[in-house]
């Protein structure tokens, strides 16, 4: 039986609420792909989108970046800030040559467990359905 | 009197009177036909300066190295967003710079020793015949404003073309790189003391000059000028391999305009898309 | 009786060299001239004045590993890389051959730096002579000439349907297949003479006007960009630095040049070559004053690409003639 | 047993790591390799490129003397090759590149009045000398040793003070640019306890390091006490790659720092046409 492509997701947990949220769906016993490699980061207004472009270049298929829901930042307004940086971002993203489904943001809530289990279940899927980015590293756009 | 007196008179009155050390302009480069920068600090050398169609340069990033002498400035309209935009950033002090704006009569493309009659990129889409901030006028100003032709043709153009088409379109520009950091020295808006591809711990770009670090150097250096980059063309003037680096900043361009209705460098007061958010904008993200 | 060789015959030999050698030379890429890796001649350009990069590449690569890494429970193994490729220059100017013989200096001097050596030895140089002289071309001047076959392999000189060969070493003899060759009559065409620049006593000079303001004033224009040393082809100054990809640990060395931001930066952050001034003018001192003194002969072969290239006009001409003008009244 | 790449280091395993300071650690290596074990040989001001494999290479200058086995650098934790130093346990293995630059003429110092002007760090290339005057204290004349820092703390080769103290015609000052509670000794400036010596220049070498603003202000003190600049030796210290004389970055001037130094007498200095 052929191996089965397994796409390999980065995803950046804003430390409040997704991360609590991820945490949530772990304790209620409730399965997520584990192709997502989770960074911890304190809000989501802290990703830099250098840190996308560098984990694309690194070879990651899909970047994920959740946070707080609009007005639900523990730091007020980080993830307004995120939400104007990553509306930009993914635009140039796909003007570059990188689909711009591979790169996603959501806001989870600490109590949403089981919606952060959908979220990484429904973008791993939508990046197996892309495909591996299969560019030899020396031709590799980012 | 022709622009270049204007500026000689100007500059001289400013040094002899002491209210500059200096006057930032232009002079006739070695190959006699097109123009250098010039920095003049004696009234007798202002006979040095001249203006023309070949007078491309933007000068105004001279300015960081003169922050705390009082210094006078010969600026174009396009070049005079770019002292907005360090006002804006609060990297040069108002007060400390004088500008003889001039009325631009739209400059040539050119290279060493070449000057080719097409009207430069920079020109087509000009937005102002005078500058947004100036001192001192030279020139006449023009009865009308040029309409801009269809703006940003070439993006919608590249937005056309498939991923996987603008994948090898951008692998191969960004191939050619040599990472000579011209594009930076030369941009208004390049000012770190400490670039992000000089840093070592975390290494973000590493001394290897090949593919995969030139595209991650490209990308980044075009969106840290998101929101910032004044459109003078600069970058892609001094590129020694041709790069089409305005293709990149004026996708980031129309992205601002349309996604936070701003445009660059036009007041020095407006406070810039990234610091700044409104709560309940729709910007299709996390929706 | 001078040796020729037909377009023709050039093509066919240089698809064959392509079979066992890499074949670099000049093609046009995004309206430039540029050395590139050809496989199939027909790409090759025959009309330029010079390539927009020089040649130095092919020899002292933008990016090289020095050597890999291994560790294996405990245990460290290092393996230099090594050249076993051989490959052919075609195009080259005479005043990049000269900027490739005076880059051996530093590089072979005791003790010789082995890959740079082995890069040597694998390369062939097969040089075309200018047939005109560009405004900013001063090679004459700086110890070259337009048709100078002195550090090549082969010079081809363009006449009539074909070139006039010069075969100069055994190397370049081995290469080229006698059969190729027919002879002619026709003398090879009188070369250019590109304009001269005064070099005499030019190093005393420079190092009389070391310690005056025309550094600081000449560098107000500067940017500090690398771009004239990355098109120099006599600039050979590189950084050093450990890359781990994987697990794989590799040292690595590439281009770097004096204007750059870090080049004298120790750690501490005491920087001793601070102002715009000095910094321009290491580079200047490099060519005209600390090589010539180390090595015999000027940093530079006239081939114009700086000055081409910089974005403000920094001429090495016009600073040779301020540094003799200006020496001459120092001394006076 | 020269390799032939000048890159390639010789491979080396760290016996042991002593703490001196709270950011200066002393490191004792020793070569895997018998043969170079047997064939390697430096001489007191000479450094090395050490290489910590994956992070990258820095010059260091010796600490040991050539006649006792082990091969010794004391290295303050400053950028990032000296920081991923200071993680490495012993029994890991590092780079040794060298030995570079040329050396101390300590034949030359024989019969001489040895002033030995430190600055923090800057002791370290200073200390190989000192050992070498005690071993062979009858070979030369007095020794003075001005041992700087800025903080009691910052002291660099405390264990050694008595040693050297102790020894026959020497003297040994140690001063801090700023006490602390339990600092009963000399607090000021290095260049000033310079002055406040009165060291006669009578047959007598003066070698100092430090870092660049102390070095300016002792070579003033020591030219107003009559010293020639043949007399003033000093080790500079350059951002440097290669150490081969390749990579053209350590130039002061005329000279590389990394062949034709990095010790220099003040006479040879002010040659170097650029201020260094």
């Amino acid at each position: 039986m052929a191996i089965e492509y397994q796409p390999k997701v980065v995803g950046f947990l804003c430390n409040w609420c997704s991360y609590a949220g991820a945490d949530m769906a772990g304790t209620s016993r409730i399965c997520y792909p584990t192709n997502i490699r989770v960074i911890r980061v304190p809000c989501s207004g802290r990703i830099d989108p250098l840190l996308i472009i560098k984990s694309f270049q690194m070879g990651a298929d899909g970047v994920l970046v959740a946070g707080c829901h609009p007005g639900d930042c523990h730091y007020t307004e980080g993830n307004y800030y995120a939400r104007r940086r990553f509306a930009l971002l993914r635009p140039f993203l796909d003007y570059l040559g990188i689909e711009k489904d591979r790169f996603r943001v959501e806001w989870v809530s600490a109590s949403e467990g089981k919606r952060f289990s959908q979220v990484v279940s429904s973008f791993t899927e939508e990046v197996r359905r892309l495909g591996p980015r299969g560019i030899a590293p020396e031709r590799a756009v980012l | 009197m022709n622009l270049a007196e204007q500026i000689r008179n100007k500059a001289k009155e400013l040094l002899e009177s002491k209210t500059v050390e200096c006057v930032i302009g232009y002079e006739r480069a070695t190959d006699g036909l097109t123009a250098r920068p010039l920095f003049v600090y004696e009234p007798e050398e202002v006979g040095k300066l001249i203006f023309d169609q070949t007078c491309t340069h933007n000068l105004v990033k001279y300015l960081l190295n003169r922050r705390d002498k009082a210094t006078a400035i010969v600026v174009k309209p396009c070049d005079s967003r770019a002292i907005n935009l360090l006002l804006n950033e609060k990297q040069i002090q108002r007060e400390k710079v004088l500008i003889i704006g001039v009325v631009c009569p739209g400059i040539v493309e050119t290279s060493w020793n070449q000057t080719s009659e097409k009207l430069p990129a920079r020109c087509q889409l000009c937005r102002q015949h005078t500058p947004v901030v100036y001192d001192f006028l030279v020139g006449e100003t023009p009865p009308t404003e040029p309409a801009v032709p269809k703006p940003y043709a070439d993006i919608v153009e590249m937005e056309a073309k498939s991923v996987a088409e603008r994948q090898s379109f951008w692998a191969e520009h960004f191939s050619r790189c040599i990472r000579c950091y011209a594009c930076r020295q030369v941009c208004p808006g390049c000012y770190c003391s400490e670039c992000f591809v000089g840093q070592l711990d975390p290494l973000w770009v590493g001394i290897r000059i090949a593919p995969s670090e030139n595209q991650v150097w490209n990308a980044i250096r075009a969106f840290h000028l998101a929101g910032r980059c004044i459109g003078c063309h600069e970058c892609e003037r001094v590129c020694p391999v041709n790069i089409p680096l305005m293709l990149l900043n004026q996708k980031l361009e129309k992205e601002v305009g349309e996604l936070f209705n701003f445009q660059a460098g036009l007041s020095a007061e407006a406070l810039p898309p990234f610091a700044t958010f409104q709560k309940g904008e729709k910007l299709g993200i996390g929706e | 009786m001078t040796q020729f060789i037909s377009k023709r015959n050039l093509l066919s030999w240089l698809k064959r060299l392509t079979e066992e050698h890499i074949l670099i030379a000049p093609t046009r890429v995004a309206e430039l001239t540029l050395f590139q890796k050809v496989n199939r001649v027909e790409e090759i350009i025959f009309d330029f004045n010079n390539t927009a990069l020089s040649p130095k590449e092919c020899l002292f690569p933008t990016t090289e590993t020095l050597f890999n890494v291994e560790k294996k429970d405990g245990q460290v193994e290092l393996t230099p890389v090594t050249i076993d490729q051989k490959t052919v220059i075609f195009g080259l100017r005479p005043c990049d051959a000269r900027g490739i013989a005076l880059m051996d200096s530093p590089f072979l001097k005791e003790p010789a730096d082995a890959l740079y050596q082995q890069h040597r030895d694998k390369i062939t140089l097969v040089g075309l002579a200018c047939l005109t002289a560009c405004p900013e071309c001063f090679c004459t001047s700086m110890g070259s000439a337009p048709d100078d076959p002195s550090n090549l392999d082969i010079l081809l000189t363009e006449a009539e349907d074909g070139y006039i060969v010069q075969i100069i070493t055994e190397k370049g003899k081995a290469l080229l297949p006698e059969e190729l060759l027919s002879t002619t009559q026709a003398p090879p065409p009188a070369p250019p003479s590109p304009k001269a620049v005064p070099t005499e006593g030019l190093v005393q000079r420079t190092q009389q006007v070391f310690d005056t303001p025309y550094w600081d004033r000449l560098a107000d224009r500067c940017i500090h960009c690398n771009l004239c040393a990355y098109v120099c082809p006599t600039c050979y100054c590189f950084d050093i630095r450990d890359y781990t990809d994987k697990g794989k640990t590799e040292r690595v060395r590439s281009w770097e040049s004096c204007q750059s931001l870090g080049f004298t930066r120790q750690a501490g952050n005491i920087e001793p070559r601070n102002t715009k001034g000095a910094r321009l003018r290491q580079r200047f001192a490099h060519k005209l004053l600390y090589f010539p003194e180390e090595f015999g002969a000027l940093g530079c072969v006239g081939c114009g690409r700086c000055v081409r290239v910089c974005p403000v006009n920094i001429d090495i001409r016009e600073i040779i003639t301020d540094i003799q003008k200006l020496g001459a009244k120092v001394e006076a | 047993m020269k390799p032939e790449n000048p890159f390639l280091p010789y491979l080396a395993t760290l016996q042991n790591v002593t703490d001196l300071t709270y950011d200066v650690k002393l490191f004792t290596l020793e070569f895997n390799d018998p043969a170079v074990r047997k064939s390697f040989d430096y001489k007191v001001g000479q450094f090395v490129f050490l290489s910590v494999f994956g992070i990258g290479e820095s010059p260091f200058t010796f600490v040991s003397v050539p006649y006792k086995t082990g091969l010794e650098h004391a290295i303050r934790r400053v950028g990032t090759v000296s920081s991923a130093l200071h993680e490495l346990e012993p029994g890991a293995i590092v780079g040794v590149r060298g030995p570079f630059g040329n050396c101390f003429p300590l034949e030359e110092y024989k019969g001489k009045n040895i002033f030995i002007i430190g600055g923090g760090i800057g002791m370290a290339p200073l200390r190989p000398i000192i050992t070498t005057v005690v071993d062979h204290r009858e070979d030369y004349g007095d020794l003075v040793i001005i041992n700087g820092a800025r903080t009691p703390k910052d002291l660099v080769f405390a264990p050694e003070f008595d040693t050297w103290a102790k020894s026959p015609g020497t003297r040994l000052e140690l001063t801090v640019d700023r006490g602390d509670e339990n600092w009963k000794g000399r607090v000021a400036l290095v260049p000033s306890v310079v002055s406040e010596l009165k060291l006669s220049p009578q047959n007598a070498i003066a070698i100092t390091c430090g870092p660049p603003i102390m070095i300016h202000f002792t070579l003033i003190e020591l030219k107003k006490l009559g010293f020639t600049p043949n007399q003033i030796v000093t080790t500079l210290e350059r951002k440097m790659k290669c150490g081969l004389g390749k990579c053209a970055r350590c130039n002061v001037g005329l000279k590389y720092v990394c062949q034709d130094g990095p010790v220099f007498t003040l006479e040879q200095v002010s040659e170097l046409i650029e201020e260094f």
